[in-house]
């Protein structure tokens, strides 16, 4: 593919953001599906008969107290831990808890972690490469060629992510918010039918944060996407359903306002300084 | 020590310094032809550091006092001797390098080393390809007789079957346990200890026990319980062992706890000398035995002396002799009569002059080299003592000739080796008639090769 | 001269008293020495024959001579010596060195310090050792106390010919302690049964004795139906409970080879669970403990066992401190890079091996085993357990218990557990890290110490001596599970008892490939060991 | 092939072909065009050393491709190197024919006198070369597949895998000591006589061994620098630093751990085969554990994740060893256990990093080692 070739076909602009075939079946309703879910640790119930669906091109924003279960919710869907009981489903086709890891992401669900987590030695060109949806078999990996339609949806990614002039540095050397939305970066790249973002504001100043907001809204109704998230003001600016769990199950669930005006959660927020934040 | 350092080996890539000197030195001076006054190159290949350094630097430092000794009765051929000393570290490979340093390099006209079969077998090729000189000190398993190669300690018909025949008819011993280390020495030796054992002793299976165990053994709880119960049969039962060196002393110690005192199951050991006992407690070995060509308890003047050299030597009052060192000096005897017989220190020369050299041993007898490279050897059993001596208790006769080719290995009986003219052969064939090995043609190449 | 009660002194106290009674009496009595009927006697053990030699020693006892015990006995120890010079009898009284200092076999004066040079001993081997002490032991049997009556007794069994059965009757009736009359009317009924009183077996049934055994195994093999029979159907009985001893046997040898296993691998259980250390130089410093348990007794001469007990302090501080010194000076360096402290470790093992060469020696020290260590506790005549490995154990369990107490119940446990868990937390909280870690290698270190003072009393005390264990140690703590001392209990004495069991039945190089394997493929089904840590603290 | 044509674009590799050409050129020159008086003049003994250095540097390149781009410490390497070294001894064995000292055509010579009757099962066949050049590759490649699929499976990582790889070493070393195992115990495979019918112990064969080994060390640099520099690679950089992240990049982690540690073990084979001639001798203590960490010291003082800094740090190691155990015996382990020391708190980049620091190295090579990521 010539670098022409891929010029001359503008209207492929925004290749990156349709999501790749996907073998996901959502006719017949949610495109994920927990039920009764329960994982313990040590006696400690972590997650507790959860139940939750995502519609799909939904974008839902998870809250809760710390250790209400969130990332170990995250960790159960992408297969890094499996729960004592319960289903998890992908669409109505795909049992996520018979598969592995990388299966449950080639499938189409990206995963942003809590903590920023790039790869360091890496540039951040090489970053995204790494996480662009291809055949990622081992052989087909060794012998990938960089062509100009690859280079072009990178670019197009750093455009969005704003990092072009970081283009060739080693990822190593981003600062936290940077590092955070090369990592947003690498689940466009990913191409996925589901994304689950764990805080992506954390160490962002306000007009970074502004600028994720608009990029996580906007790739809701393609895409369906879960964020978990603590600041507030943050998840009211894009919120459109919010689910509160606590103590591993969902407490309430409905709009913002719906949810804030709750008692139970207010409860849960301990008191005055809670429900300001709420509010 | 300082001679040998002084003499280490060279190569040009060693330091760019040494290079450029080289380098310059060849501009000037042509290369001083060889004269007479030239010293006699000894080389010594035992481990210095690593693991077997225990054992063999003694075996360094005792060629370094002959050939002082020698050196003070004018050298040899009126040339003095140096030594040139290399340390293979323990590590095989490393054997076979520093072997080939020594006669390319250094062009050493004898070499005294090694200590383990394995780095004997790692050597052999070498010395045999470059025409070198080798004594080799120490007891092994035979079923070799290299050209190039002396053997000076024993072969096992002259240490182990000795000791079984003393079990057999001094002691009664009926019922036998052949405890070794795992490695090529023990397999061989009990192999043909079984056989002997059986043919000739007429000793049935359910009489003989055989156990191996890892380098190093170190619980032994289980083994000796099964020597105990094996013992407790009412024959008379013995323990031959050919278990290497770090292993003994758990196993010492062992059999003392579990009450088996040597005048109930005595064990006679084949690598159990002077200096393996000076790191043990000797308590509850006492009475144990050790079958030997040498002991330092020996009472002869000429053993007196040694031991008193020796002391001096290495400026240690409690130092110990042993059965190896006893090998070197005659081998080193052997050498020094082998190259004044010929005249000159060339191999062929001597190789052909030490057959049927006869220099007398430590223990009051005679030592001669025979055609098949072995010498003739006493054999003794020494009980030990509590102050980490043995006291002879048996000895034969006469003198025993080292067989190399076993008559109890089906694979070997058939042979002998002679290095006389004109069979010069490691290993004929008495009923094919014929030199087995590497075949005529190849050698004949090697020497074209050589030239 | 006749100087009976000298004798029955212990030696030092004869040699003052002789000296004592020389400066009286000896002045005659060295003339007197040629003439002495016990030189002739003397003179039959110079031969080159030991059948010859078993004569005179006979000839001895028979002469009721008051010294032959006394020269019995130094013929024994190989002390009994001749002059070559004149041709004199000597005992030895020391043997090291050149110079051995000896006495007068005949008078007992002694006559300082002659060069081993001029002395030749009189030897003997195993036969005649086995005359000696039976005959030694027979006297035991009449005058020593109940303890060497009971093995004097024990001894004899198998051995009863009709002139000694006799004699043993009658000792019998005088007996006075049950355990020797048990032990005698075994012996006699042995005699009995070989000469086919098919009555003797009722004494004989459920006797673990070997010569019992040998007994009833021979009758059960004689002509008479009724005494085969009877012999075949003890021999069932004793054959069953051998069965059970030999489990019991095994268990143990396991046990304690897993005590052995435990105690050297909880040092590293600390240092790599708790701390996130790979220390390789855990064996060296395991070594050290066991080198200072040589100093020691280097130091106090002739208490072995008093040293042993104060080099288990020593060890524990010398290791401990060696164990600071590598924290300092190279971990602290290393922190949260765990692959490279092992590599650096490596190195320091390295050093302190060599250092120990070139300082001490490349051979090994022998270390002596106290007298309150050798032997074993005789559950019955099948099974005895080896009483060094014994207290070995005792000492590993007492180790494993103080350690556990330590992080349970002090401060100490308490930070390092807080450290553990959040380094960054437990700063903030005002508890000092650093000196967290200090103390944390310390006491690992100097538990490494403490294994190598009990390591000295089973095997080689020697510059390898640690390289051997480190291996079985990291298989211990991995197998247990990082971070768990009791997973490091359950280990170290399971794989002792997988090894043993192993052992009799694949041989010991199987037995160890086998347990490798066994915990690689373990590794691969549980990869974080027996106990593993849980939850998300466990990652990273 | 364009991945494999890849190194050859990268200016570090054309530096270090022509940097090993060059030394190939000259020692073989020196040994053959300069006449044995002549102070230049390298002799068969160096020709010889430097074809082991170069088989131990093929070596290290091997272990620095899992250590340094996978972040696998292994601390078995020397097994997959013994064992090709095994395969390579077996045809040198079978090779003697009927010339050992028994005059059998079947049995080598330590079978023979320890009783056995037939050739076993698993030495047939080696008396052919392609077959036994084969093994050279293929029984590292199988145990490493093997061991690498049960570890990498259960996501055995960081200092299990480095122990549980050590145990593997250790068990085999047990292993090859035993005798009823048919590989000559504790002796090991000696007194080769020559290869695919050259002589071994002429020069000629010598300098051609000591060539091969430039060749195979080349052959796997490029290799190996192919594989680093290839998206795969870069995914082993990824697999380093973030193992869960690459998982959720939908890349099987294991499956690309387990292709480099396989190819990374037979590379090893590779290694020890070219090893066993040129010393003549082969036995288990190179499957000592000890063996196996000082492979790694190697890497570590060369430079983890370079690649080059294997090369240099297997050579100045060894040509140190060779040196000190010859001047000092003594103080070799000193100088090893203080090397050990030393580089890891200090040079925790090797003699690369320092190399690089002082050239001020233009753009990154992928996957080179920064900062803090040093560690493991």
């Amino acid at each position: 593919m010539s670098i022409l070739g891929s010029l001359a076909s503008r209207d492929r602009v925004f290749d990156f953001l349709v999501p790749a075939d996907s073998p996901v079946d959502v006719r017949h309703g949610p495109i994920l599906y927990l039920e009764d879910v329960t994982v313990s640790f040590d006696g400690f119930k972590a997650i507790d008969t959860l139940n939750l669906t995502i519609d799909d091109g939904e974008l839902r924003c998870i809250i809760g107290p710390n250790g209400a279960g969130k990332t170990t919710m995250m960790d159960i869907i992408t297969g890094k831990t499996r729960p004592d009981s319960g289903k998890v489903w992908f669409g109505s086709r795909h049992d996520l808890l018979t598969m592995s890891e990388p299966q449950i992401a080639s499938l189409g669900i990206g995963r942003k972690f809590q903590k920023p987590t790039v790869f360091e030695a890496l540039s951040v060109f090489e970053n995204l490469e790494l996480a662009m949806a291809a055949d990622k078999r081992i052989l087909p990996t060794l012998t990938a060629r960089m062509t100009g339609e690859i280079r072009e949806r990178i670019d197009e990614v750093l455009l969005t992510i704003g990092l072009v002039e970081q283009r060739q540095r080693s990822a190593s050397i981003l600062s936290h918010g940077q590092k955070q939305w090369l990592e947003i970066g690498m689940l466009l790249m990913q191409r996925p039918r589901l994304l689950l973002v764990d805080e992506p504001v954390a160490g962002m100043t306000e007009q970074e944060m502004e600028r994720t907001a608009e990029l996580l809204t906007g790739l809701a109704g393609k895409q369906s996407v879960v964020v978990v998230e603590h600041d507030m003001g943050f998840v009211r600016s894009i919120a459109r359903k919010v689910t509160v769990l606590h103590q591993g199950s969902v407490l309430a669930e409905g709009s913002m306002d719906q949810v804030a005006s709750d008692p139970r959660v207010v409860e849960v927020y301990l008191g005055a300084e809670a429900e300001e934040e709420l509010a | 020590m300082n001679a040998s350092r002084r003499n280490m080996p060279f190569h040009p890539l060693k330091t760019p310094l040494r290079f450029v000197a080289a380098a310059l030195l060849s501009l000037g001076v042509a290369a001083p032809a060889l004269s007479q006054d030239e010293p006699i190159k000894v080389g010594i290949l035992h481990s210095l550091s690593g693991t077997m350094a225990i054992s063999e630097s003694t075996l360094k430092d005792t060629v370094e006092m002959l050939i002082e000794q020698q050196n003070e009765q004018g050298g040899l051929l009126g040339r003095e001797l140096e030594a040139v000393v290399v340390d293979p570290a323990s590590d095989w490979p490393l054997f076979a390098e520093r072997a080939r340093e020594l006669l390319a390099q250094e062009e050493v006209d004898v070499i005294f080393g090694n200590w383990t079969s394995v780095s004997r077998k790692s050597v052999l090729p070498v010395v045999e390809e470059l025409n070198g000189l080798l004594f080799y000190p120490v007891q092994y398993e035979g079923e070799e007789s290299s050209e190039n190669v002396f053997y000076t300690g024993a072969a096992p018909n002259q240490q182990a079957i000795p000791a079984v025949n003393y079990l057999h008819d001094e002691v009664g011993v009926e019922r036998w346990v052949l405890a070794g280390t795992d490695y090529v020495y023990p397999r061989t030796t009990n192999r043909i200890l079984e056989t002997y054992l059986k043919e000739e002793l007429g000793v049935a299976d359910e009489d003989i026990l055989i156990n191996y165990t890892p380098f190093g053994h170190s619980d032994w709880q289980n083994i000796v319980a099964e020597i105990k119960r094996f013992g407790s049969e009412g024959k008379k039962t013995a323990v031959v062992s050919t278990v290497n060196g770090d292993a003994n002393v758990p196993f010492y110690r062992e059999l003392g706890n579990q009450g088996i005192d040597a005048a109930d199951i005595p064990v006679v050991a084949f690598s159990v000398g002077e200096q393996e006992l000076s790191g043990i407690d000797t308590g509850p070995l006492v009475g144990h035995l050790a079958a030997w060509n040498y002991f330092m308890s020996v009472d002869t003047d000429a053993n007196y002396d040694f031991i008193d050299a020796w002391i001096e030597h290495t400026g240690d009052e409690e130092a110990v002799t042993n059965d190896p060192m006893e090998a070197h000096y005659i081998g080193f005897n052997m050498w020094a009569e082998a190259v004044r017989k010929a005249g000159t220190t060339d191999v062929d020369a001597v190789k052909e002059a030490i057959i049927g050299v006869t220099v007398p041993n430590l223990s009051g007898g005679y030592a001669a080299m025979l055609p098949n490279h072995h010498i003739t050897k006493p054999v003794m059993i020494g009980e030990i003592q509590d102050n980490g001596q043995f006291v002879v208790v048996w000895e034969t006769p006469s003198t025993v000739a080292g067989d190399e080719w076993s008559d109890f290995l089906p694979g070997s009986r058939d042979l002998i080796a002679d290095w006389r003219k004109p069979m010069e052969c490691g290993n004929y064939n008495v009923r094919e008639g014929r030199c087995m090995g590497s075949d005529a043609e190849a050698q004949a190449e090697e020497a074209l090769a050589g030239n | 001269m006749r100087i009976p009660d000298a004798f029955k002194l212990p030696v030092m106290t004869r040699i003052v008293t002789l000296t004592l009674l020389c400066l009286l009496a000896c002045l005659p009595a060295v003339g007197a020495a040629q003439n002495d009927r016990g030189h002739a006697l003397l003179e039959g053990l110079v031969s080159r024959s030991f059948n010859d030699k078993a004569d005179a020693i006979e000839a001895i006892l028979q002469s009721e001579d008051e010294r032959a015990n006394d020269w019995l006995q130094a013929l024994l120890d190989g002390n009994l010596q001749r002059l070559k010079e004149d041709g004199r009898f000597v005992v030895v009284v020391g043997n090291s060195g050149r110079e051995w200092p000896v006495r007068d076999a005949l008078s007992g004066e002694a006559l300082g310090e002659i060069s081993r040079r001029d002395l030749d001993r009189i030897t003997i081997n195993n036969a005649l050792r086995g005359q000696l002490r039976s005959a030694l032991s027979l006297v035991e049997l009449y005058a020593g106390d109940e303890r060497s009556r009971l093995a004097a007794a024990e001894g004899i069994i198998g051995e009863v010919d009709g002139e000694l059965a006799a004699a043993l009757e009658s000792r019998l009736e005088e007996e006075e302690s049950d355990k020797v009359r048990h032990r005698l009317s075994q012996a006699l009924a042995v005699h009995r049964l070989e000469r086919g009183e098919a009555d003797a077996v009722e004494t004989l049934a459920g006797s673990l004795n070997s010569n019992v055994r040998v007994a009833l195994t021979r009758a059960a093999q004689s002509d008479d139906p009724a005494l085969a029979d009877a012999a075949r159907r003890a021999l069932a009985d004793i054959q069953q409970t051998l069965k059970l001893n030999r489990v019991a046997e095994t268990l143990y040898f396991g046990l304690s080879m897993g005590s052995v296993l435990v105690l050297a691998a909880i040092g590293l259980a600390i240092t790599f669970g708790v701390m996130g250390v790979i220390n390789m130089a855990h064996g060296e410093l395991m070594m050290l403990g066991a080198y200072t348990t040589w100093a020691m007794q280097q130091l106090l001469p002739g208490q072995p066992g008093l040293a042993l007990l104060l080099s288990i302090p020593a060890g524990f501080l010398v290791a401990a401190l060696v164990g600071i010194a590598i924290e300092r000076g190279v971990i602290q360096f290393l922190k949260g890079r765990p692959l490279e402290t092992l590599l650096a470790t490596f190195g320091i093992s390295l050093i302190l091996q060599q250092l120990v060469r070139t300082v001490i020696s490349p051979l090994n020290r022998s270390v002596v085993t106290p007298e309150w260590m050798s032997g074993s506790v005789a559950i019955n005549d099948a099974l005895s357990l080896t009483l060094n490995r014994l207290y070995v154990m005792g000492f590993a369990l007492l180790v494993f218990a103080a350690l556990i107490l330590i992080m349970r119940r002090t401060r100490l446990g308490l930070e390092v557990r807080a450290v553990t868990q959040n380094r960054a937390m437990a700063r903030a909280m005002g508890i000092r890290a650093t000196r967290v870690d200090i103390l944390t290698f310390a006491l690992g270190s100097g538990v490494a110490g403490l294994a190598g003072v009990a390591l000295s009393q089973l095997t080689n005390v020697g510059p390898n001596l640690g390289q051997s264990y480190i291996i079985d140690s990291f298989m211990v703590v991995v197998f247990g599970g990082v971070g768990n001392l009791w997973g490091t209990l359950v280990a170290g004495l399971s794989l002792g008892v997988i090894n043993q069991v192993l052992e009799p039945w694949a041989g010991a190089v199987l037995a160890k490939i086998m347990v490798l394997v066994f915990i690689i493929l373990f590794i691969q089904k549980r990869p974080r060991g027996l106990f593993p840590q849980k939850g998300r603290a466990a990652e990273g | 092939m364009h991945w494999l044509g890849q190194p050859f674009r990268e200016r570090s590799t054309l530096v270090f072909l022509g940097v090993l050409l060059l030394a190939l050129a000259a020692v073989t020159l020196l040994h053959v065009a300069v006449p044995p008086e002549h102070p230049l003049y390298v002799s068969i003994y160096t020709v010889n050393l430097f074809g082991k250095y170069l088989s131990y540097a093929l070596l290290a390149v091997a272990v620095d491709l899992v250590w340094g781009y996978l972040g696998i410490l292994s601390l078995g390497h020397g097994a997959f190197f013994a064992l090709g070294g095994y395969a390579m001894g077996m045809y040198l064995m079978r090779q003697i024919g009927d010339r050992g000292d028994y005059g059998n055509p079947d049995l080598p010579d330590f079978m023979v006198f320890l009783n056995w009757d037939s050739l076993p099962w698993y030495w047939q066949g080696f008396d052919m070369a392609w077959f036994a050049f084969l093994m050279v590759l293929l029984a590292p490649g199988l145990l490493a597949l093997l061991f690498g699929f049960l570890a990498f499976r259960s996501r055995v990582t960081g200092v299990y895998l480095s122990i549980i790889t050590q145990a593997l070493t250790f068990a085999l070393m047990l292993a090859f000591f035993r005798n009823e195992m048919g590989f000559g115990g504790n002796n090991g495979l000696t007194d080769f006589r020559e290869i695919l019918g050259f002589n071994l112990r002429s020069s000629d064969t010598r300098l051609g061994l000591f060539l091969a080994s430039g060749a195979a060390l080349a052959i796997g640099y490029v290799l190996c620098r192919a594989i680093v520099a290839s998206k795969l690679g870069r995914v082993c950089v990824a697999t380093r630093d973030a193992e869960a992240r690459t998982r959720f990049l939908g890349y099987r982690v294991e499956r690309f751990q387990l292709f480099v540690f396989v190819v990374s073990a037979m590379l090893a084979g590779l290694a020890g085969a070219l090893y066993v001639p040129q010393v003549g001798i082969i036995n288990p203590s190179e499957f000592s554990p000890l063996f196996s960490i000082e492979i790694v010291l190697w890497v570590a003082l060369g430079g983890r994740a370079t690649l080059y800094g294997a090369v240099i740090g297997a050579i100045l190691v060894n040509y140190a060893k060779t040196v000190f155990t010859g001047v000092m015996p003594d103080a070799w382990l000193f100088s090893l256990g203080g090397l050990f020391v030393l580089v890891t708190v200090l040079l925790p980049r090797g003699v690369a990093g320092l190399l690089a620091f002082r050239f001020r190295r233009r753009g990154k090579s992928p996957g080179s080692l920064s900062g803090r990521e040093v560690s493991a």
